[in-house]
């Protein structure tokens, strides 16, 4: 065997996901906006049509909640939906469907009724993309009772999250970070590994720990290679599992390291930042020795290309909060 | 300029003695409103099954009325009442076959009890002691009762769709108001439906009313007029003829069974109680709105036909009243013995396995 | 002067403030779901319609997309539109419309457009109501960037703070207790006193501070008044102002206090009580000696009206957290 | 069952030469596609008019690719064209009067021109230096640029509201496209329309594509029918005769004027380019439907009948093509040297008056 492990990127590792999930279910449906024949405009379902035929994969009208309420019925049909919203803000359109009925159906059915549902999307922001192309939905679908949320930032995990979404009997929101669709990581695709609820140290360090998820994963360790070179020694979390989320680990990296930085893209204010303390609060309070700091979004709309720079966390800010809370 | 604004709006003028919202393009009818025959009345039922459908129309009025009683005495939460649109219910549930799958709003009370939904746990809604669809509603094929109005057109077009995927010879039907056409759900529905040709039947009760808001002011087209924009039927019925309900339904299943895609099915009828317990209606219509809307009524209409035909008779019909009365004793009693669920069942199937907080929660709440 | 003030409804003095914005500025207009003929399923738009006339106050189809949407053009037109969502959960319909537009028309435009859109709900719980009826929006609203959030506690707060969004320039999203609707209190009614923004300390109180806001004030001052009898002092803050926050009484009353319990009914996860323990950590951590508590709804679906009193904060649970961080 | 799951749909069969979202009901033709007159050719245009619409058209498609290549070289972020839609745009904002309000969606440069909004300033949205609307909306009666579909309708009906309340001779026209009609937000603005009688047109560029989703994949029913549905007037009209065009709006406008209320246009057209410069048309679409559709394109069409009446010869349009290349590059160089927005930008329109935590965040960002 190579020494070289071969690499595949995030895009590659979702289609893989689909196609397998659709290999190995005959009762899994891929629909949405422009999935079927052009294979999705970042070509996550690229060749899925081809492979399957129109009747497994198809293109729907722009209509997200009739997309999403149909993926509702479909469920009572037997049908596993996988289906995409083109953009995370196209994703607001559906929201009505998506708290009333996706998120409350197995509850209103004393679980007769079973939404194995994935809604995926392109998330966040990061490729100097439109306006309302850049948006971190998560508040809105975390705060929503009934729905698990799960971001990935590497190809494996993007290929076993949303591999166990589709098989979830509950449904879940699937936000791909789209600044790194294209970046490659390990080729070695598998279901085995963390469940939906398990978030990972990405790198270990005993300073500090950095609680971050999707694009920001790569950015908190640039962030924490920089503060090594200071003798910071910085431990980073990918949180991967938005709703739940794995408190245990959480409480566990703030009682071993003391410290504790939150970072996202979304806006501060109710950002999953707030979570993140208010459970670190909660369960670690005794070994808290600073206070948790935020670097995130800003509570402005996602600003133009030209700003977003200055918008999203950078390397500076993650490396200045996190010398912050070490040297409190 | 005459639109919506202005105070003095077309409710002032009433010179027909017919709700004012059946205007327009003249309903399909089989039965006339004084029960004579207004067109080929052979709509392909038996005289069993021509019986049984005035019995659900007696049983289901019966039943509605009692909810009402249970409700003033607070044994039911709100309630909302469908007295006059027993036959846009019922002649369209009678249509379905049992691999059909009904989505209904909050007010088919009568269509569930034509599907086999049990009366006390589909009351167990109104009574405040679940959530959604006490009832199975896989057994019955009768979807959760839905409150976000026309957020279940979609629902019955997925499942169509899902009928087509599985090439089951069988439809769905969504049963929506005049009011929740409005709504954006409405259109993506059934613009979807078009283009998946989904076996499915949209059925709308135009009963005038929108809480306060008459149709005039919902819409300044007509409903059943949409389909033709979508690339499908649209066909506008009395939603007070029993037999026109059943035959225009029927049509719709049968073009859904040969894969000829949605219809859309305009029932005119009128809802002659407010819009729920909650509700003044006198607050918003005129009495004599109603009374008029009485002479139209779909029971007797029915009733009427079927006695002239010789169908029943008064013997058969206090039978039947005493028969009734003690279903609807049964109910009654059923609905009133149901506890409150016990506290844990508010966690038990948010998730098919509670996450740790839920799991917390729940053992907070239980003290253990 | 008779020594016995007269008291007013909260419906009574929504209903007042909608009147006076209407006798007041010739621009305003209120419209929505059976707002005009019938006045409104809790009458709050009660005989406005025969004083004003059916250009000023008028029925809408149910379209509530549609409906904000409208507001967003009518805007453009120089118009001001208080605008009403039925229940709470029928405006998820609008986020859309709300987030996309409604927040975000301003900046888009460089401040030349204002959005003048007051979108005013009955929300919460507590009047077993059906299913959708008892939903906490807040966290959608105050997550999202452009909007300002308010929940009037009281009759005064509720015509003060209502007037006040309605000519604010920016849009506002008014969430009415429905629970407390009916509650009784002055019947002073005046714009005068507190802006959006700013909270109210309800009680004093030094042993800990509870925060809370909507039908959830009186239940904590029914609960500081149980512990009152145990010797226990707590200060109850009335947040009013959900976004923006204020985070300077917020903190000064941690920094008198030391502990804090947060109470409100939306479901724990990204509830507000998340956002208030973050800007507590941020701004207070070293006053801060027990962790923040949060009394809140359980992270389910609103539950059905046989189920709703075990759902909501109640008097004993919201004087158990006092007490375990008083204890701490 | 022939419907959107079967795969061998009807994009195969490709008989007549002109688009097949065309066919269906015959649009509304002042001139053949060969330039010949189709029909009374009199819009109420004088010369000068006349040839200022071809020039306008001439100007579009200039800029369009200039557009196109800018974004090539790094100067645009994502650019949509619209080459072919020129005068399906053109024809409809020059019939509007300057007290009339445009809701665009993301695609409408062309039409930005002829309201007289700043191109430099527009194309600042392109290039990624600000959202919405970095011109001036009330300025010139545009309002900012939309990308969530559909959602500017609702804008566009609401200021028609507003207009009837103010009794302002005057009407909007939001435009959308045939993929964006699919949404609730198309139907509750139009529903919200016909109620309140808005003065406001809805103007929908059926361009046969919605990136690359086929006008059959997106609905079974033709969009124009629709308007049956709300109850006010639909037409459809050939959107690459700029005649044609003009006339349908005019009407429309002058309806609205008049206090007639709304109407539905579909203009049939084609988009000759990818959905957008990030698109590839190639993976979904045949070229030789494009050159089929170059066949048809508008402006040769216009042109050859303005030179037939004589309105504009080689002379003239060499004079335009030199005038378009200046003002083209002007603009290119406007584009390129247009620098980044201040940072505190992100900050400063948010809200009238800056909450504490945004005013906090501007001064950390700015370092203050
Ligand atoms: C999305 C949504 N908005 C508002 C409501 C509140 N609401 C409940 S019933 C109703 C009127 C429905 O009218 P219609 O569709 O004609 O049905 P009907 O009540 O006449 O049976 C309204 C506005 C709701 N349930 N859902
Ligand atoms: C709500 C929403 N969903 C999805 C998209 C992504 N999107 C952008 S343009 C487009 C196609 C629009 O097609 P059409 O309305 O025909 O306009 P055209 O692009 O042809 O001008 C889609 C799906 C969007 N912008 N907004
Ligand atoms: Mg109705
Ligand atoms: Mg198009």
């Amino acid at each position: 065997m190579s020494e070289i492990t071969p690499e595949i990127t995030m895009v590659a590792a979702l289609n893989a996901a689909l196609r397998d999930a659709l290999r190995d279910d005959a009762r899994v449906l891929v629909f949405g906006q422009d999935v079927g024949r052009s294979g999705g405009v970042f070509r996550v379902t690229d060749g899925l049509q081809a492979e399957f035929g129109a009747r497994r994969v198809f293109d729907t009208p722009i209509s997200e909640a009739g997309i999403v309420g149909a993926a509702v019925g479909l469920a009572f049909a037997g049908w596993r939906s996988v289906v995409e919203m083109q953009f995370d803000a196209f994703s607001y359109p559906a929201l009505e469907q998506i708290i009333d009925h996706v998120a409350k159906m197995r509850g209103r059915t004393r679980g007769r009724v079973d939404m194995p549902i994935t809604i995926r999307m392109p998330a966040f922001g990061g490729i100097k993309g439109k306006e309302h192309h850049g948006e971190s939905p998560e508040t809105y679908y975390v705060h929503t009772a009934g729905l698990k949320v799960v971001s990935p930032s590497t190809p494996a995990d993007a290929y076993r999250l949303l591999r166990l979404a589709i098989s979830d009997p509950d449904p879940v929101i699937v936000l791909e970070p789209k600044a790194r669709y294209w970046a490659k990581g390990e080729a070695e695709l598998t279901t085995d590994g963390a469940g939906i609820g398990e978030a990972a140290v990405v790198r270990d360090g005993d300073a500090a720990t950095v609680f971050t998820y999707g694009a920001m994963v790569a950015r908190c360790l640039d962030a924490a290679a920089t503060l090594a070179d200071e003798a910071l020694s910085i431990r980073v979390v990918d949180l991967r599992s938005l709703s739940p989320l794995d408190t245990e680990l959480i409480a566990r990296c703030v009682r071993e390291t003391g410290r504790a930085v939150v970072v996202h893209e979304a806006p501060k204010t109710l950002g999953l930042g707030a979570e993140v303390t208010a459970r670190i609060v909660e369960e670690a309070f005794d070994f808290l020795e600073a206070p948790v700091l935020r670097v995130t979004g800003y509570d402005v709309p996602y600003p133009p290309a030209a700003l977003e720079h200055h918008y999203l966390p950078s390397v500076q800010r993650i490396a200045a909060a996190v010398r912050q809370v070490a040297a409190y | 300029m005459l639109s919506a604004f202005d105070e003095g709006d077309s409710r002032g003028i009433r010179v027909a003695s017919e709700p004012e919202h059946w205007r327009g393009t003249e309903p399909v009818r089989v039965l006339a409103p004084d029960g004579t025959a207004a067109g080929d009345t052979d709509v392909g039922l038996g005289p069993d099954e021509l019986r049984a459908m005035l019995r659900y129309m007696l049983l289901a009025r019966r039943l509605d009325r009692e909810c009402i009683a249970l409700q003033r005495q607070g044994e039911l939460t709100i309630y909302p009442g469908f007295e006059g649109q027993e036959a846009a219910q019922i002649g369209s549930a009678m249509a379905l076959g049992a691999d059909d799958f009904v989505f209904p709003t909050f007010r088919e009370l009568a269509a569930a009890l034509v599907r086999g939904v049990d009366a006390v746990q589909y009351l167990a809604y109104h009574r405040g002691t679940w959530h959604g669809g006490p009832y199975d509603p896989m057994a019955t094929r009768f979807a959760p009762i839905c409150i976000p109005v026309a957020t279940q057109i979609a629902h019955g077009v997925g499942y169509a769709m899902g009928l087509a995927l599985d090439e089951t010879r069988a439809c769905s039907l969504a049963y929506f108001g005049d009011g929740s056409a409005s709504e954006g759900d409405f259109h993506e529905a059934a613009n979807l439906a078009g283009v998946f040709k989904a076996p499915v039947i949209l059925f709308c009760q135009n009963n005038g009313w929108a809480i306060s808001v008459p149709t005039a002011s919902q819409t300044a087209g007509e409903i059943w007029k949409r389909a033709g924009g979508y690339g499908f039927p649209g066909v506008r019925v009395d939603g007070n003829d029993v037999l026109a309900v059943y035959r225009a339904t029927r049509e719709a299943a049968d073009r859904a069974y040969a894969g000829e895609g949605p219809t859309l099915i305009e029932a005119m009828t009128y809802r002659i109680g407010a819009h729920s317990t909650a509700d003044d209606a006198g607050r918003y219509r005129d009495d004599d709105e109603v009374e008029r809307a009485r002479s139209f009524d779909p029971i007797a209409r029915y009733r009427t036909w079927l006695t002239a035909e010789g169908h029943v008779d008064d013997e058969l019909l206090r039978e039947w009243h005493a028969e009734i009365e003690d279903q609807v004793l049964a109910i009654r009693e059923g609905v009133i013995a149901q506890p409150a669920p016990p506290v844990e069942w508010m966690f038990d199937w948010v998730y098919a396995d509670a996450p740790p907080a839920i799991a917390e929660q729940r053992r907070e709440v239980l003290g253990v």
